[in-house]
């Protein structure tokens, strides 16, 4: 069943990071700096650039979605509006998307069908978020608040400790290791020591990430995603127009989404995401591809368990083998598997809710249209994945983009 | 702050958090408890079980009953939180233990793990008990049984 | 340029209120009582009854499109998840939108999409909110927290001061009364009256109007809509669905979206909002209509003001005439015009900010086939409209629909 | 809480939605306003005249000037706020006056109105003024010309 033809015609990518502050940066060699900004400079960051390459101007953009996962974060509502008229993208169709963390996705999933539907022909999905502002624990309070409020929230269960459930039941039911969760976060910090739109560019040992605090045992800190401040853009066209305006689309040939029961207690088991497994099948479904097509992956991986076990809910590799997997280097460039957030993934490139989503499909243009930084290109990546999820699997993205 | 009160249904009446518990089901629930009756929902329909319960089924059914569960059950899953949401932090110290404990029927419920912030293990027995809160509600929480 | 066929098929709307208690009433010798209900049994409340009106069950509901326009009203996140987790649409895609008080037609408008691309023959569109659990000032602080927090919220512009900003502008501009704008809130509270699902079911006199304590003045009590807790739900199908599920399908023939500047200043002139007028051009012209053929509208009266422009905007009067036009008992049934929120309207149905676009949409339906209660029922109506306006026009979305 | 501080900079340093106003358009339009200029922008692109001043236009342009304003003007429109948001309510007494003010080029701003919670007219002359927060930050008022 192939879908409506839309492609991704323009990109724009913010610095991730602790945007509230200026940021200078000298690595091997290469300096920059970053200006204190706010959601609106961010925005502007991120959606010029995209327009410039898509070779338009705001007259063509027809209508935007905005991703902002918590307003609470930037203290700022009806923050769609602000934004689109920050851009000036004035006095055309434009919303607020919001499904937790895979908000980023959401929104170009709901500018696809904007376009698929023949309302528009061009289209902005912006994601933006500001989470630097606020303590670390009231960030984490915005993020455990997405837990059942009768069931869960009140007996403790924060967001990270989701994830923890998984992950110490996996340890029990699969044999997953503490190394091998810790070789994920290697891995991530190494790529994104390499990109320079990441938040933090340190490289990061298996003792290093085996010894760090804890956050929510099992998980340690380099086990968990960092929170960050930051924006993503794409433009989304119709097959007519993509085909007039760039002579570099990437095509969404798959789409899947889904989603899963509200509280983990519902879930037939803690080893896997129901949701990603069956997002997953939709998006393969329906570009005609399988997890063995896969040039480069981006996987959400919010915390490590959260990326070992959307290995095998891919089909990068059998269920109850992710850790093995990752310690095999399957998700390496140079590995036996499928290159995996080669942009340094939600641990190193950073986790802005909103902007995450969005940030991951630019990152799968640059790797097919080979302009990725030299480090981290994957050679002749022609068919990339996306998987963007939203809580603990409760809204989950997955797309197939091919040139 | 001393012995954590993760239940926190300290705030019932002024938190709007709270509200979310206002309600016969939750209420049915915790009463049970107190009365020694831990108890679930079955779907008449499709026959499913429900734990925490539900009132209407995914099948479309909305005549679901309530049956007693054995009170033991073995811990599922757990958790050792270092770093709380600032909701909970002001309410609690660190470390606490958090777990999904699995009763009769393959029947999962969260809660807070008593005494157990050094080593759960998986497949320990645990038991569920009524927790009598400072303001004088009543929630539970989780013990080696 | 006709859009694809996307019908509404099922119908469900809760009792709005102060839901957080038992309601009794007894009105004109009917009494009725509804229990002390959260988001949740609210969503049940809602969702049931549309999904047994289509005669469908949750197998056949393939996703969803939530809308709840500020979490923090009831303190849960990923809202979205939760409420699809509530009525059993589980494991299937879902996705909250928000854009400020046109959050429920925006639910609508993305599910059209998503059915209108082919992407899922058959959805469900919730909103739901309750906003009666905090303090007036709070929910006040929520809502004018959609403000520019750089330039307009710091100075003291809360959201209805923004209305009052219009309503003087066009007492002086339009010759605009205090005894028109209490001339709309007579007809909403006479409607609601009748209203057995409105909120504030009592009559209210020009004098009470005219009296009430001020608010942001020019505007006063009357003038502004309730805080209440709601929700609304329908069922939307394709072409072939609807013509095989329903007798009684009624088709979105018009669908119509704009937005407008972030700042108030801005804006061309305060008279008018300028993301009405292209809402509804785009409505008119997709479904071939215009003003004239409506029998029935709904229009977004969060103030008084609000329903006056709106006349204006949508075209039921000339620019400028909507005081004098409610005057003459233009938006009554038995009056010269078109009949306008024969529901009652924001100011006496309520407004649940998630569900109000979708309650407009369920009254609009209870119209066209002939259902309401027969004091507020527009004979032989057969061409609906709603118009359901997020902050001051920075959101707005335009319905019409027809069996 | 005597008079209105309106502008309400006050909690910059620590209140999230105050970040808003930490760059440098804003803080140029206020250093302008200490400095006795009342700025604004203007897109060199397409001539659009820009208050609050923007740093990028809707037509595309980025290379936009600032401009000096004459800082009276006439009131456009105007509010008597007698029920605040609660983040207000904390920091001023009701009733304050808001108001939008047209100055030249058919440039509008909004503002607090000082002194005019009585008999604000639309069209009467009013001036723009800087206006020095409890904090020490800047921030400005309207007040009759
Ligand atoms: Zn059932
Ligand atoms: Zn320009």
């Amino acid at each position: 069943m192939a879908i409506p033809k839309v492609a991704i015609v323009g990109i724009g990518h913010s610095k991730y990071g602790k945007r509230g502050k200026i940021i200078e940066e000298d690595i091997e060699g290469e300096k920059a700096a970053y200006p204190a900004v706010t959601i609106r400079e961010l925005a502007h960051e991120s959606y010029f650039p995209a327009i410039e390459h898509a070779g338009i101007t705001n007259d063509d953009v027809e209508a935007s979605v905005i991703g902002i996962a918590a307003e609470a974060f930037a203290g700022q509502g009806a923050a769609a509006a602000l934004i689109a008229d920050e851009v000036g993208i004035i006095g055309k169709p434009t919303m607020r998307v919001e499904t937790a963390c895979a908000t980023g996705s959401t929104a170009i999933r709901t500018a696809w069908a904007q376009i698929a539907s023949g309302q528009f022909d061009v289209m902005a999905a912006i994601g933006v978020e500001t989470m630097t502002w606020v303590s670390t624990a009231y960030a984490t309070e915005l993020m455990s608040v997405a837990g059942d409020h009768r069931w869960e929230y009140p007996y403790g269960i924060s967001f990270p400790t989701f994830y923890s459930l998984y992950a110490a039941r996996k340890m029990a039911v699969d044999g997953l290791t503490r190394d091998q969760l810790s070789a994920v976060s290697v891995k991530s910090h190494y790529y994104g020591y390499y990109n320079k739109l990441a938040h933090l560019r340190r490289k990061v040992s298996i003792e290093d990430a085996n010894g760090a605090v804890p956050i929510a045992l099992p998980l340690r800190l380099y086990d968990c995603c960092l929170i960050s401040d930051g924006a993503a853009t794409v433009i989304l066209a119709n097959e007519e127009k993509a085909k007039k305006m760039s002579s570099d689309p990437l095509w969404i040939t798959g789409l899947g989404c889904s989603s899963d029961t509200m509280r983990v207690t519902d879930r037939p088991n803690l080893t896997n995401l129901g949701g990603s497994v069956r997002a997953a099948e939709m998006a393969y479904k329906s570009s005609g591809r399988s997890a063995k097509d896969i040039n480069v992956a981006y996987v959400h991986d919010c915390f490590s368990i959260a990326e070992i076990m959307a290995y095998e809910d891919l089909g990068f590799c059998e269920r109850g083998q992710g850790g093995k997997w990752t310690e095999e280097r399957g998700p390496y460039i140079d590995g036996p598997g499928v290159p995996v957030n080669v942009d340094g993934g939600l641990k190193s490139k950073g986790h802005p809710l909103g902007a995450t989503g969005i940030g991951q499909v630019v990152d799968a243009y640059k790797q097919v249209f080979g302009t990725a930084e030299k480090q981290r290109q994957v050679p002749d990546a022609e068919v990339a994945l996306c998987h963007n999820v939203g809580q603990h699997g409760q809204f989950v993205n997955v797309f197939i983009l091919e040139p | 702050m001393s012995e954590p009160q993760l239940g926190l249904v300290q705030e019932l009446s002024t938190d709007v958090k709270h509200r979310q518990r206002m309600t016969a089901e939750f209420r049915k629930f915790i009463n049970g408890l107190k009365e020694g009756k831990f108890l679930a929902t079955e779907c008449k329909s499709c026959g499913k079980k429900f734990m925490p319960p539900r009132f209407t089924c995914p099948c479309g059914g909305k005549d679901l009953k309530w049956f007693e569960v054995n009170p033991e059950g073995t811990l599922y899953t757990w958790s050792i939180v270092h770093f709380a949401p600032e909701g909970i932090a002001k309410k609690t110290n660190v470390p606490y233990a958090v777990g999904v404990i699995e009763f009769e029927d393959n029947l999962l419920l969260t809660g807070h793990l008593k005494g157990l912030t050094s080593k759960p293990k998986v497949g320990m027995k645990v038991k569920i008990e009524p927790q009598e809160l400072d303001s004088g509600d009543l929630a539970y929480f989780i013990k080696p049984a």
